[in-house]
């Protein structure tokens, strides 16, 4: 079980540095966000479990509430961040055609 | 023992993710960049709070792992809606 | 009989999810581990075939979770979702993807 | 010491930020300002022990752990620091409703003596 | 003697109200409050003419070394009786001046001379100098008062402004003697200080004891330089004038000097001193009487000669100066005030005072020019008047005095002049230059008339018969001033004396000045270097420098800049800081090096490096974000450190700061013009720098200290078995340290009063806020995420006693379920589920967390006490939670006030 | 009974105006409650602050309660101890005057704004203040008494309101900063908040940088709070934008409490006056510090025809006499300075009131447009001219006294150059104060229509101007308790 624990707490973090690292190597804002939200809430899910796993802890509820919270509010971070990117006239690196064009509002120039 | 050690060690990478997170925050170069790298603290913040657990044994410090992850995503959303909000003025 | 429908929807649903959730980690983990950064990213219109405004928010709850994608928009009357797509060689392709996977789904729940 | 140096170093930080003249930079050098000041009144404390100050379920008295009245002390100073900051980001924000600078030479109605000073009261 | 000066008090206060009843004769009524005195002070003469003193004693302050004794001695008494005397007839001669003059202002007038005459008696008759001091200070202001008493006057203003500034800073000269005298002698008792002269002036306090006695003497007595205030001072209504300008007032001066004679005349220097400024005064008054062309201030300027005359002979040695200068301040006294009371008829008759302009009036004002007549007889120095026999005593004093010529030749000039003035002031008005006046405003009347009259006579008669003042006033005076008795004989006819000769010879030469006075007049006027003695346009100057540089000095410190006030202080504190330290002498310690953990300690310097990012950011939202990842990362160490409460708090604050500091920078632009040169930074830099140093060293020396606190100990011991609570913080927040708590929940909800008087309301926002526009799934999840916030609010609050938790981040939490409503829905649509107003929420929760304190104190135990009821079949309830709730309302009032606020200004 | 009336009598003066504030919150929708719940709260206090004081006066046991009921040093103590119940008093009695004088002075509109419930909280917080024996627990208060203050600046929203609140609050943040890490360094030397304790703890210890430090940065901050030069520069841009009622309260209230923390911090902490280690090292500053504070105050008084500005340099600058007194480092010093504080308290809030009445009369606030005043409100003038005297030292009102006691202490400390700054800055004084008056009071109006002045400020004036002449008449009474209130200072009671 310990070990189990310990797996999960190594692959959490891990993805947490992953994510960490798109964050700085992604080329832009929308692509860093999608490093940014998923792998880093994933890892942090496997972290909390694999911390509730190790049995010196005994709030497992609150830690699976955690995890239910992480996990819907995930999607939901994500889509409006990448709707706030995209209107404060982040570059797109790379894309070819953008259908938003005219249903959306957007700065020509990036906010920085 | 094993498990405080490596507490540790995941720690340190936890730390580490934080400076390159924090790095983005600082450098940008658009709002957008920093305020996605702001997001990422997040899931750094909450891992910290697992991982203090774990060390401490205490589960007050996964009660604080809930806090965080109830608390910051609304200061994403803030951010995300200044942005959204912004746009607009020069 | 229409609630057994719609609690095998939901448990189809929440196993996509999970699924899709360690898919797209592990994905976007490569992307960003591998030694030279290679991403082909799209924003794509996804037609919308479910009406309740729920059911639309949950179609795009689903799509932000897959691997690389996330709903960057919904139109404002709420018949097309607009995807941001990490990595995508074949924009064609995800879409039919995102309809067959979760909006067959989403219907079952809302019928 | 590396938090003392932290610390000390936030506040320096947060010195030279309130001594810009853009109010909005002022105030949120406050900001740090209250969250250096924290971090030192938490040395007061000592740093030592990670245990909260929160006693075992069955046990009748704290064991070793980290100092509980600085961080009582702490949470009263946060929650001021608080209060203090968003209160001065409301009279910023006034002052830019006024008079449309947030540049501090350019708010400078206190010190106008004479009779501007006196319309202002008349009519104000 | 308290009777009389109570009396004196209480009639001041009372008698002049006749003058509201009473039209003309109310002068007489008053004159009753005097004349009683006189008549009280005369039946004591008995006592006083054996050279006894009469003393009395109160207790006043004694802890401050404050008696109120009184003490009466030929000098005093001699004083009294001026006073008294002179008062009566100043009170009669009003009567008739002021008719005409609207009630209200008679009576003040009234009222503030005969408070004058209380502050005059009480002045020269205390024995503790802090009791005397009480009294001159009330004579300066109560002379400020009369002669600004025409206040509509910008002349009359600036003139008592003058007087009381002048008088008022040897006030204060006089104030620092005293109390170097209390510091030297232990005792404020004027008779100790005249036995112990030699003490005093052998003190090292000594030259500035006399230094300060004699510039209050000096400014009293308008001697040179500051004799210029009086002239001014002459704007006083005329009874007024001969009053406090001339008999009594500007002899204090004269009366201080007597009293501390042998102090002065102890130090070697002091003599030479007063002689020199007397001399000087004497020269430059009597020329500048000579240039006088208005009634008035003829008479003044002679008056500050008279007053040089008197302090030179304080300043004499030997007896019969003493003599000469009591004998000379009755005559004076008795002259002086007549000739001013004529100036005064002439003024309330013509309207016009200027000598030039004047002729002829004796025909008209046959009485006064009279009275004048006998007064310039005595002034001049013509015998058989009391004049004639204070000038031969005069020059008797300094024959015989150590002090030779000089003084000498300048008294023959000053008494040549004095003739003149008096020959000028009364030929040219009454007899001189034909019948100018015709129509005449008032005529003389019997009020008008009798008080100089009777002084004139009076002046005639004592010369005449001088056993009776002599024995009563003249020779206990002499006797108190000189310290033993000295045989005074006073008579017209001394013999062929050289005194007699130098009385000619001054009487000569004022005959020829009477004669010449046109031409000199005229010669004196037109030599502006003069106008330069006259020192008033310095003293003016000087004030007007001192206003400028003042402006000057205060533009340049308060120059509006907020940086460098705020640099002022910055780096003040790191000097007091460096001084500090460097002056204790103490070794800054270092701390044992404990085991570093790493990863809080990179955590710590990602807040360091926020705080610097923050520092170079172009864009304040830069540094926003720089600046919330410090507070994140400290957070963050908090928690790493054993401090789960402190790290939700921040948490949650600086969610809230994130929510709340948007829609401030959502109304400002965000990228700011340089406001500082590169120079101005790098010295700001240096400046904080320092700063931080110094609190790096203070801190590693407290951390290197020992460590331990009893307080920690007992609430670690006493939180679950007292409080009742397992999270120590939370119960130390609660219970033991609850008022702390109180206090700052106090300060939370006057934040939010603030908030809500400074920020739009609803309603008062004329257009709506525009629905913003927010994505659809935010809109979709956020009604739920709000309500899981809210809850998860609750659940925080309800376990924080227990857990990480309570009143402050549960209002938080709270606080930023509605911020999510409002960032989803638009801050109306959270109005609207909020339902009452924050500021409600806010008092609702200060009315509960003080009334959690009450049931113990109901109790019988301290306020706050709080109680618990644990039933076995429900969680145990305590009064704490009252009190956390309260807690909780009203920060989240008072974030709501704030967030409403600020969300509805920022969409504007 | 006398242990349960002691601590209802120490909790009242800030419970009740707490209470108020909470009902006038709630009230504030109805500007006639919210003026009547000030007034009843502003009253009810004064009478408990009597009552205490006369306790204190009586039994010569220091009443003291532990709110929470715990043991003493461990929850959060009041005590009695002179001089904090005695300023309770005065504070109250301005408080109250300021209650009557608002009647005048604030309309609905300010009343809306929450203006009872402020002076009610500030009232709480000066209070607590006086009276708590904790110093964190006196960093609370004052952060109360800043929030209170800034929100009774800006209560008009005027630009000039708003921007002297920022400059104020800038620095306030800027010294409550300073304060707490000092408090943060005394609780991290000794382990205590209790005042007392932490000195004697402190006494007992070698100097060290430490303390050192604390010791400056507690001066530091409490000198930017009493407006001590050069920290005094937020002040005359701040106070003068406030309406009247309030800059009175100001005026009498917020630097002198700044002043009376230095006080205690100085002279029971850092043992000043007692030569022990930590503070000792600061005493020959303060001379410095009070005689620039003097001087340039005196001056800034000097140069300005605002009549609002003109006090607010004298508010300053009647700071510095009490530094003056405190920087002799003698226990008759400290007793001068507390003379010196309870005078000044009065007469500042009086001035203020005067100002405000002379601006409603004159429709300006600049002396040259001033005037009329003898002759339209004789009674007004009257009233005036004693806080004017007694600011310009003039016998036999308070100000006399307080100047004479700390020039008399300075002869006695051997530091009589002190004195004599001090004499030159009552020469200013009266310079300025003697124009004041004439201008306000003597010339004539400019305007033809002269307002008629409320009775409410009359009355209000009387309050404090017969406590003024009270002082006046009866130094010894003040200065006894000020004196015991020095000897209790020095822990020798
Ligand atoms: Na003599
Ligand atoms: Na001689």
């Amino acid at each position: 079980m310990i070990v189990v624990a310990m797996v999960l707490m190594t692959l959490g973090t891990a993805f947490v540095l992953a994510a960490a690292i798109g964050v700085i190597r992604l080329r832009d804002p929308l692509q860093r966000m999608h490093s940014a939200t998923k792998a880093g809430t994933l890892g942090t899910a496997l972290l909390i479990l694999g911390a509730l796993l190790t049995g010196t802890i005994d709030r497992t509820g609150t830690g699976l509430l955690t995890l239910i919270f992480l996990l819907i509010t995930l999607p939901l971070v994500a889509q409006v961040l990448a709707r706030a990117s995209y209107v404060s006239g982040s570059r797109l690196e790379g894309i070819g055609s953008d259908p938003l064009d005219g249903e959306l509002d957007r700065t020509d120039e990036m906010l920085r | 023992m094993t498990l405080t050690i490596l507490s540790a060690v995941l720690g340190l990478v936890l730390a580490i993710a934080l400076v390159l997170a924090g790095w983005r925050m600082v450098r940008g170069p658009g709002f957008a960049d920093r305020v996605i790298a702001l997001d990422m603290l997040t899931a750094i913040a909450v891992g910290f709070a697992a991982l203090t657990a774990v060390t401490t044994g205490r589960g007050a410090f996964l009660d604080i792992a809930l806090g965080i992850a109830l608390i910051n995503f609304v200061a994403t959303l803030a951010f995300a809606a200044f942005l959204e909000r912004k746009r607009r003025e020069p | 009989m229409k609630q057994l429908r719609r609690l095998r929807a939901i448990c189809v649903l929440t196993a996509i999810f999970l699924w899709d959730l360690v898919v797209a980690s592990v994905s976007v983990a490569r992307i960003v581990l591998a030694p030279t950064i290679r991403t082909h990213p799209a924003i794509i219109a996804v037609p919308v075939s479910v009406r309740r405004p729920w059911a639309v928010a949950l179609f795009a709850y689903f799509t932000s979770l897959t691997p690389g994608s996330t709903c960057l928009h919904v139109s404002d009357d709420r018949t097309r979702l607009y995807l941001h797509i990490l990595d995508t060689q074949d924009a064609e392709a995800s879409v039919a993807r995102f309809k067959q996977l979760y909006e067959r789904w989403i219907l079952e729940l809302e019928a | 010491m590396l938090y003392a140096l932290t610390g000390a170093g936030i506040i320096g930080c947060a010195i030279f930020m309130i001594l810009s003249r853009n109010l909005v930079r002022m105030l949120l050098g406050l900001s740090l300002l209250a969250t250096g000041t924290n971090l030192l009144l938490f040395l007061a404390g000592r740093i030592g022990s990670e245990q909260p100050p929160i006693i075992r379920d069955g046990a009748k008295a704290l064991g070793v752990s980290a100092d509980p009245v600085a961080q009582a002390l702490i949470l009263t100073a946060i929650v001021i620091g608080f209060a203090l900051t968003v209160m001065l980001g409301v009279l910023v924000l006034r002052a830019w409703r006024s008079g449309g600078t947030v540049d501090a030479r350019e708010v400078d109605a206190a010190e106008m003596v004479g009779p501007a000073q006196e319309r202002d009261d008349l009519h104000g | 003697m308290f009777v009389i000066l109570l009396i004196s008090l209480i009639g001041a206060c009372v008698m002049p109200l006749a003058a509201r009843v009473i039209g003309r004769g109310a002068g007489l009524v008053i004159a009753l409050l005097p004349i009683g005195l006189l008549a009280a002070f005369v039946s004591m003469a008995p006592v006083v003419e054996r050279g006894w003193v009469l003393g009395e004693g109160r207790n006043w302050a004694p802890r401050i070394g404050l008696d109120l004794t009184l003490r009466l001695d030929g000098f005093s008494f001699l004083f009294c009786l001026l006073v008294t005397g002179i008062c009566a007839l100043v009170v009669i001669y009003a009567g008739g001046y002021l008719t005409g003059k609207p009630r209200q202002e008679r009576t003040r007038f009234f009222t503030l001379i005969l408070l004058f005459q209380t502050a005059m008696l009480g002045t020269v008759l205390a024995e503790s100098l802090l009791v005397m001091l009480l009294f001159w200070e009330a004579t300066s202001i109560l002379s400020f008062l009369l002669v600004g008493f025409d206040s509509r006057s910008a002349r009359a203003r600036r003139a008592a402004l003058m007087a009381l500034q002048v008088t008022a800073f040897g006030g204060l000269m006089l104030l620092a003697a005293v109390l170097m005298i209390g510091h030297v002698l232990g005792s404020y008792s004027m008779a100790e200080a005249v036995r112990q002269a030699e003490t005093i002036a052998a003190s090292p306090l000594g030259t500035p004891i006399v230094a300060c006695i004699l510039i209050a003497a000096f400014t009293k007595s308008a001697q040179f330089p500051f004799h210029f205030w009086l002239p001014n001072a002459m704007q006083a209504p005329t009874p007024a004038s001969a009053y406090l300008h001339s008999a009594t007032m500007v002899k204090l001066g004269i009366y201080l000097l007597a009293r501390f004679e042998p102090v002065f005349a102890a130090t070697g220097w002091g003599r030479g001193v007063v002689v020199t400024v007397a001399c000087l005064t004497m020269l430059v008054a009597a020329l500048q009487a000579l240039r006088a062309e208005n009634f008035k201030s003829a008479l003044a300027y002679s008056t500050i000669a008279s007053l040089g005359i008197l302090t030179l002979l304080v300043g004499l040695d030997g007896p019969a100066a003493t003599v000469a200068m009591v004998g000379f301040l009755l005559a004076h006294a008795l002259y002086k005030a007549a000739l001013f009371f004529c100036a005064g008829v002439v003024l309330h008759a013509t309207g016009q005072q200027n000598l030039r302009a004047l002729g002829g009036l004796a025909r008209v004002l046959p009485f006064t020019a009279l009275a004048c007549v006998g007064a310039s007889l005595s002034m001049a120095g013509i015998p058989p008047f009391i004049g004639f026999i204070s000038k031969e005593f005069l020059f008797e004093a300094q024959i015989e005095s150590s002090w030779e010529t000089a003084p000498l030749a300048i008294a023959v000039i000053v008494n040549a002049a004095m003739v003149g003035v008096a020959g000028v002031v009364t030929l040219r008005p009454f007899f001189l230059g034909g019948a100018k006046h015709r129509e005449l405003r008032n005529g003389e009347s019997l009020s008008l008339v009798a008080p100089p009259l009777l002084l004139a006579v009076a002046g005639l008669l004592i010369s005449l018969d001088p056993d009776w003042i002599t024995r009563v006033a003249l020779r206990p005076a002499v006797a108190a001033v000189y310290g033993r008795a000295v045989d005074v004989d006073i008579a017209v006819w001394h013999g062929l004396t050289p005194m007699l000769m130098l009385s000619a010879v001054v009487i000569g030469i004022g005959a020829l000045i009477v004669r010449y006075w046109r031409q000199i007049h005229i010669r004196l006027r037109g030599a502006e270097r003069f106008d330069r003695l006259a020192l008033e346009k310095l003293w003016e100057r000087s004030l007007r420098g001192l206003m400028h540089g003042s402006r000057a000095l205060t533009g340049w410190v308060q120059h509006g800049d907020l940086r460098r006030y705020l640099l002022v202080v910055v780096g003040g504190m790191a000097a007091l800081i460096a001084w500090s330290v460097i002056a204790a002498g103490a070794v800054p310690r270092l701390p044992d090096a404990g085991t570093l953990r790493l990863a809080p300690a990179l955590v710590a310097l990602v807040g360091l490096g926020g705080a610097v990012a923050a520092t170079r950011a172009q864009s304040l939202f830069t540094a926003m974000i720089a600046t919330g990842l410090t507070g994140f990362s400290i957070a963050l160490t908090f928690m790493l450190n054993g401090a789960p409460d402190l790290a939700l708090t921040q948490f949650a604050v600086e969610a809230l700061l994130v929510v709340l500091l948007t829609a401030l920078l959502m109304a400002v632009p965000l990228a700011s013009p340089a406001t500082r040169t590169p120079a101005m930074r790098r010295s700001d830099a240096v400046v904080a720098g320092v700063m931080a140093l110094m609190l790096v060293a203070g801190i590693v020396d407290m951390a290197a200290g020992p460590q331990g606190s009893a307080a920690s100990a007992f609430y670690s011991e006493m939180s679950y078995l007292g409080g009742k609570g397992h999270n120590v913080v939370n119960v130390i927040l609660v219970d033991f340290r609850a008022f702390d708590t109180l206090g700052e929940t106090m300060v939370i909800a006057m934040a939010a009063v603030l908030a809500r008087s400074l920020l739009m309301r609803r309603g008062r926002a004329a257009q709506e806020a525009a629905q913003p526009s927010v994505h659809f799934s935010f809109q979709a999840f956020g009604r739920v995420l709000s309500w899981t916030l809210l809850a998860a609010s609750l659940v925080i609050l309800w376990r924080g006693h227990d857990q990480p938790g309570g009143g402050f981040v549960g209002g938080l939490v709270a606080a930023l379920s509605f911020a999510l409503l409002s960032l989803a829905y638009g801050v109306e649509r959270a109005e609207r589920t909020l339902r009452a107003g924050p500021l409600t929420l806010v008092g609702i929760g200060m009315a509960c967390t003080l009334a959690s304190g009450l049931p113990g104190l109901i109790a019988g135990r301290p306020y706050l006490t709080h109680l618990w009821w644990e039933p076995v079949w429900f969680p145990k309830l305590g009064t704490t939670m009252i009190f956390d709730l309260g807690v909780y309302l009203v920060v989240l009032g008072a974030v709501l006030a704030f967030l409403f606020g600020l969300q509805r200004e920022a969409t504007k | 009974m006398t242990c349960m009336g002691d601590a209802l009598l120490l909790t009242l003066p800030v419970l009740v105006p707490f209470l108020g504030a909470a009902l006038a919150l709630l009230l504030r929708k109805h500007p006639a409650a919210a003026l009547m719940t000030g007034l009843a709260a502003s009253g009810f206090v004064l009478l408990a602050s009597v009552a205490l004081l006369t306790r204190v006066m009586v039994d010569p046991r220091v009443p003291l309660t532990v709110f929470g009921g715990w043991p003493q040093g461990f929850g959060i103590g009041f005590s009695a101890a002179l001089p904090g119940s005695a300023l309770v008093v005065v504070t109250a009695l301005i408080l109250f005057a300021a209650a009557i004088y608002a009647i005048g002075d604030i309309g609905p509109r300010r009343r809306r704004g929450g203006y009872d419930a402020l002076m009610l909280a500030m009232a709480g917080a000066m209070n607590g203040a006086c009276l708590t024996n904790d110093l964190f627990n006196l960093y609370v208060w004052f952060e109360l008494a800043l929030l209170a203050a800034l929100g009774l600046l800006t209560i008009d929203r005027r630009p000039a309101q708003i921007d002297g609140a920022i400059r104020y609050a800038a620095f306030a943040m800027l010294a409550a900063t300073f304060i707490l890490i000092g408090v943060g360094m005394i609780y991290g030397m000794t382990g205590t908040l209790d005042i007392r304790t932490a000195g004697a703890v402190l006494a007992d210890s070698p100097a060290s940088v430490a303390s050192a430090v604390a010791a400056a940065l507690l001066l530091g901050g409490l000198m930017l709070k009493s407006g001590l030069a050069p920290f005094h520069l937020w002040l005359p841009a701040s106070y003068h934008t406030a309406p009247t009622t309030v800059a009175a309260v100001f005026a009498g209230l917020l630097t002198k409490m700044g002043f009376y923390a230095l006080l205690l911090v100085m002279v029971v902490i850092f043992g000043v006056g007692r030569g022990a280690p930590g503070g000792a090292q600061l005493t020959p500053l303060l001379g410095g510090i009070a005689a620039l504070t003097m001087l340039l105050c005196v001056a800034g008084a000097l140069g300005q025809t605002d009549m609002r500005r003109i006090l607010a340099y004298h508010v300053v600058a009647q700071v510095g006499y009490m530094m003056a007194a405190l920087a002799l480092g003698t226990r008759d010093g400290v007793t001068a300075a507390i003379f010196y504080m309870v005078h000044s308290m009065i007469v500042q809030a009086n001035l203020f009131f005067g100002a405000g009445l002379i601006r409603r009369a004159s429709a300006s606030w600049d002396l040259t447009r001033a005037g009329g005043i003898v002759r339209r409100e004789p009674l007004f003038a009257l009233l005036f001219a004693v806080p004017v005297l007694s600011l310009s030292g003039i016998p036999p009102f308070s100000g006399f006294w307080a100047k004479l006691f700390v020039i008399r202490e300075s002869l006695d400390a051997d530091m009589a150059w002190l004195g004599g700054v001090a004499l030159l800055a009552g020469l200013l004084t009266i310079v300025s104060m003697s124009t004041f008056w004439s201008d306000a009071c003597w010339k004539d109006a400019r305007r033809t229509s002269m307002r008629a002045v409320p009775k409410s400020g009359l009355v209000a004036m009387a309050l404090l101007s017969a406590a003024t002449v009270v002082i006046g008449l009866m130094p010894q009474w003040l200065w006894s308790i000020a004196q015991l209130s020095a000897r209790l200072l020095e822990g020798q009671g």
